[in-house]
């Protein structure tokens, strides 16, 4: 099964014959990933990497079939795309561009959750299910099949402890990156929930960083649902206090959202808590 | 881009929102200067009443005395360059509104109190029922049922004006890609409701699209601090602090990693300089020109890359073009994989930089090097 | 509200959608006729260019003969009591733009087809793959890529101009409480795109809050037509027929069930007259006196209601009082039933009037008494 | 069972201290059906026939629960109070006014669209399932529990063949009548479905007029779906063409809206046609 994705999903690539469009597609291809359609309007008719590329999604979805959207458009019309892709009847969105305006992200989010629509992101590495899907940008070699489920706000970091993991001979049945924004469509707690239901995941590695409440939330989520053993890495414990460090959720509101109160959070919830990479796979090693 | 408030003032103007009548002065020989008034620096820090930096004045004498005295001040670093000198308000009640969103919850967020003029920040925490929290869709925005929910909670009798003034807080929050629209506090005087704050940040992504307005305020704030408007930035973040090890990640997750990495092995970083995770040779080569611009006495330099969407290729020539085109004397440490490593190593090696895999590995050795040149 | 042409097009002006300029002549003799123009009937009904209400002319001469030849006119029962002269278009290409609702999916729906000009009615019919039908959200209208796919479909070369316009004639549906905005043709000329004619219809469900607007036309509409504005007329809808046997219903469905038993017992009703579900005393004397005064010479009055929201005793107080008022010789078969039945069953009795229970026998007898009647 | 209405309805009455409000109140609380609230914003604490009136709908639900609303408010006032209890969290809106303006009715029908809300109207009499609950205009006297679906767009035509039913001794298991505007929240195929996956209902009658596809887009449904035997009843046989009689939707538009071509529709079906309300009831015994 993994989450999110997997051998069943269909991609529509929005954005396809841009620069970002062109040099990803490839790579979800390479991957073995399954792209259908691309979507560039005005470029009917041409293909990128053997692509067919439609004007719109609704034109594309009439001729193939797509059950998830990676967009690469440029943010100022992402909400545009998005929009369209949901109203031709996508229900999985992988938003990758950072720069998206807020009020765009927050319309999308609107128009989605009132269709049932999953968004991923803005500003999202995406999604790898390994040795199934690849929809995102995570960097192929740094994964491998297996059992552990990881979840992000940062995909850099994401690849980095992914790549630890696999290194050390431990595989990922998916890896979710949540998006670096001040705003996301999908949170820790929605893939951790997806994760406790998910057969093909026996332990859950959540990655957080200062600021903010959702590690919090999902440590409340965890105590009181998740029957799977949980390994969580905070990042951010040597960050100045009230300084931004690029996500703009990284702002330390009050105590709630120190690395400190995170890490306590977790623990309480019975979430084993690592400071390294390493340290994340020793404790997925003991866990049997 | 954050808002001074008499700029914040001018857009309330503007969208129909009442603010008291004032003037913005530079000096206190300036013959704007009126009193009775209040006189108030312009910074774009909050606390600025608490440090001093407003003055009721009754008389035109008081009015240049404190007008001496606050552009002197220095207020959270900030060195006070404008004020703005305003007709006094005769305040009945106090109250705090504001329009922003919610990030985690994905909804913009109306929050008003009644506990105006107050800091809004102790209110949250010492009695967070004073605050109403009310989630809005963006485009639905401000039903008439918010509006009474809003009025009722803050105890506000005429609700016509306020529903008047609230719809057009909303429409400033969406025409203008507002993050963030406060007024605290909003008073209710004798002939109404008065804006006596304006705290306003335009969101920076919003900037193609609203050129005109940016343009027009970051002039503004330019001839006040003297300084140069600033360019947009892309997507670096650089936050100066306070050590010898110079870093550049990719990524903010393996940036704020390799900071507690750094600290973890007993050094400190200079820096932290985040290039996002869609970058170019450019945007690579701008980076490291900002630690070293920024940074010239570092005694190490630590790029943490691991590719998703950039490329290594990339990445590696935006490295070795920076080495060319500068002496760049202390060591380099460079973590990079991903996409297109095996190009970019080879780059890397043409130049004759070297290359590392292990990012603990890189770190002990960027701390070590910072140790040694000291 | 129906709007004519010269009104749909001043509000076309407002809004900033192109029209030809023109001028309204309600006599051959206006200084206003100029040539080449053309001269067009101002109806509220369609299809007057097929009728001869339109004509193209070179001279002053050619002007004033059509003035007098179309104000002479009657379109499908309509005088024609006004004219707009317009200017020629250079059409190049011709296009229909509309947008409306679809009542049974619930949303609002753009309509275009490259066949503009033509009777589009008979293109539906015909050839429905030439007319697309795009439904739209209604908060949020008008997206790019919905303009891009309307584009596409018409040909239109020119994309930011139209998007322009399908966005303002969208603001003007929205705005304007309006349920059709129709541009039939809409066309490309030399000098882009115009709107040729105009057909938009207002809600009169929103005559409370547009009322300036339902003011401003329905006095203009009174003006050329010399009737005086109409008044909001409620819930009550009425619709003369050639019959004799009066009809009084509390309910469309149950009006047009009696209308059915009428003819199939061999009657033929004079009018439909149906109240609404949730009426009044006033209602009910303002529904006998709209059938009275129209239709003077029926031979029975057949009254059928059920009452649900609407009480019985207030029906049969309506009922009552008109009798009062009115010396009403012919039969009167009142079928009455639901809420407060037996209130009103009192009324009724106390002022000597007959209450059916069963609604066949009261159908049955109201036919049997216009016959008697003849 | 019963559909959309029955015992475990709660119901919040909007605009419950007008005129309507209260005689409705009234009623309902008469036939049994549980009201747990009133709102009439400005009048919080006071009582309606004994139902606390609140001051929102969010009020209320934070003291009491409902899980259905029925509104009395002005025509002007109605898309913000649906939109108050839709965000409240009910889930049932049944909007009994007539003469909200159009774009009310459209933005209404989004917003419930996006968060799985049912609307019945605007302009509807409601539902009635005797015996159990009575959401709306029906008298109560026309009704009788039992086994016969009953739907219609006209309240009052609704009355009509229910009491001629219940005279001739056949009781109902729901009565839903749909609103005479223009624009319907719920469609007689709507309602269809629902009594098809109805075990309380073993007979459907549908009551239909000229204009609009609604009966004829039923048909097709009936013929395909379900199983249950149907009555159908087309009123406006004698109605002159292309005259509006008040409902918006009875204009004839084309041969497709006529009450001949509906009957035809309804009859190829499957479905049996009749022509008066003494008819559907020999139907229906025909029907054992």
């Amino acid at each position: 099964m993994a989450i999110l994705a997997d051998r069943n999903t269909r991609v529509l690539v929005q954005g396809i014959t841009g620069k970002s469009g062109i040099l990803q597609t490839r790579s979800l291809i390479d991957y073995g990933t399954i792209v259908t359609a691309g979507v560039t309007p005005g470029k009917a008719g041409t293909t990128v990497e053997g692509v067919p590329v439609f004007n719109s999604a609704a034109e594309a979805l009439e001729r193939v079939e797509a059950n998830a959207a990676i967009s690469f458009v440029p943010p100022l019309f992402a909400k545009d795309a998005a929009m369209e892709a949901m109203e031709a009847g996508i229900k999985l969105i992988v938003l990758t561009m950072e720069g998206i305006p807020n009020h765009d992200v927050l319309d999308i989010l609107a128009y989605a959750s009132g269709r049932g629509v999953r968004v991923l992101g803005p500003g999202t590495a995406g999604i790898i299910s390994p040795g199934k899907c690849k929809l995102g940008a995570h960097p192929a070699r740094m994964y491998r099949e297996g059992k552990v489920g990881v979840v992000s706000k940062s995909g850099a970091l994401s690849y980095e402890v992914s790549k630890t993991l696999t290194d050390a001979g431990i595989g990922q049945s998916t890896v979710v990156a949540l998006g670096g924004g001040p705003i996301w469509g999908t949170t820790q707690l929605d893939v951790i929930k997806l994760f406790n239901e998910d057969p093909e995941t026996e332990a859950i590695v959540l990655l957080g960083e200062i600021g903010g409440g959702t590690e919090t939330a999902a440590a409340e989520y965890i105590a009181g649902h998740v029957t799977k053993p949980v390994v969580s890495l905070i990042v951010g414990r040597a960050a100045p206090e009230g300084r931004s460090l690029g996500h703009a959720g990284a702002i330390i509101r009050g105590r709630a959202g120190t690395a400190e109160s995170k890490m306590k959070a977790l623990e309480e919830a019975g979430a084993l808590v690592a400071t390294t990479p390493a340290r994340v796979v020793e404790l997925i090693r003991k866990l049997g | 881009m954050k808002l001074y408030e008499f700029q914040g003032k001018a857009l309330f103007k503007e969208a129909g929102i009442p603010v008291p009548r004032g003037v913005i002065v530079t000096s206190s020989d300036s013959s704007g200067l009126f009193a009775p008034s209040v006189v108030k620096a312009q910074v774009l820090s909050g606390g600025r009443g608490k440090a001093g930096g407003v003055a009721l004045v009754s008389t035109i004498e008081e009015a240049r005395e404190a007008a001496d005295s606050i552009l002197a001040m220095e207020l959270k670093g900030e060195p006070v360059k404008a004020l703005l000198v305003e007709e006094k308000a005769d305040i009945i009640r106090e109250f705090y509104l504001a329009v922003t969103f919610d990030g985690e919850a994905g909804t913009p967020l109306f929050m008003a109190s009644a506990e105006g003029g107050m800091d809004i920040e102790a209110v949250a925490e010492k009695t967070p029922e004073k605050i109403l929290k009310l989630p809005a869709d963006p485009l639905w925005g401000v039903t008439d049922y918010k509006i009474r929910a809003l009025a009722d909670f803050l105890g506000i009798e005429d609700k016509r004006a306020f529903a008047d003034l609230v719809r057009k807080v909303w429409k400033l929050f969406r025409e203008k890609d507002a993050v963030l629209v406060e007024i605290n506090p909003l008073v209710l005087t004798g002939s109404g409701l008065v804006a006596l704050d304006s705290k306003i940040e335009i969101d920076d992504n919003a900037r193609p699209r609203l050129k005109a307005l940016f343009d027009e305020k970051l002039a503004e704030q330019a001839a006040i601090t003297g300084a140069v408007p600033e360019e947009d930035s892309g997507t670096i973040t650089y936050v100066p602090l306070e050590g010898d090890v110079g870093l550049i990640s990719d990524g903010a997750g393996t940036g704020m990693l390799s900071l507690d990495l750094i600290r973890d092995m007993g050094g400190e970083a200079a820096d932290f300089c985040e290039m996002g995770g869609l970058t170019s040779p450019e945007v690579m080569y701008a980076a490291m020109d900002r630690v070293f611009s920024d940074k010239p006495r570092i005694k190490s330099l630590l790029v943490v890359l691991i590719g998703g969407f950039n490329r290594m290729d990339e990445m590696a020539e935006g490295i070795t073009s920076y080495v060319r085109d500068h002496k760049v004397s202390i060591p380099l440490v460079v973590r990079l994989c991903g996409t297109m490593e095996e190009e970019g190593k080879v780059i890397m090696k043409e130049a004759g930089l070297p290359v590392y895999d292990d990012l603990l590995t890189a770190v002990a050795d960027a701390v070590r090097h910072s140790g040694e040149g000291r």
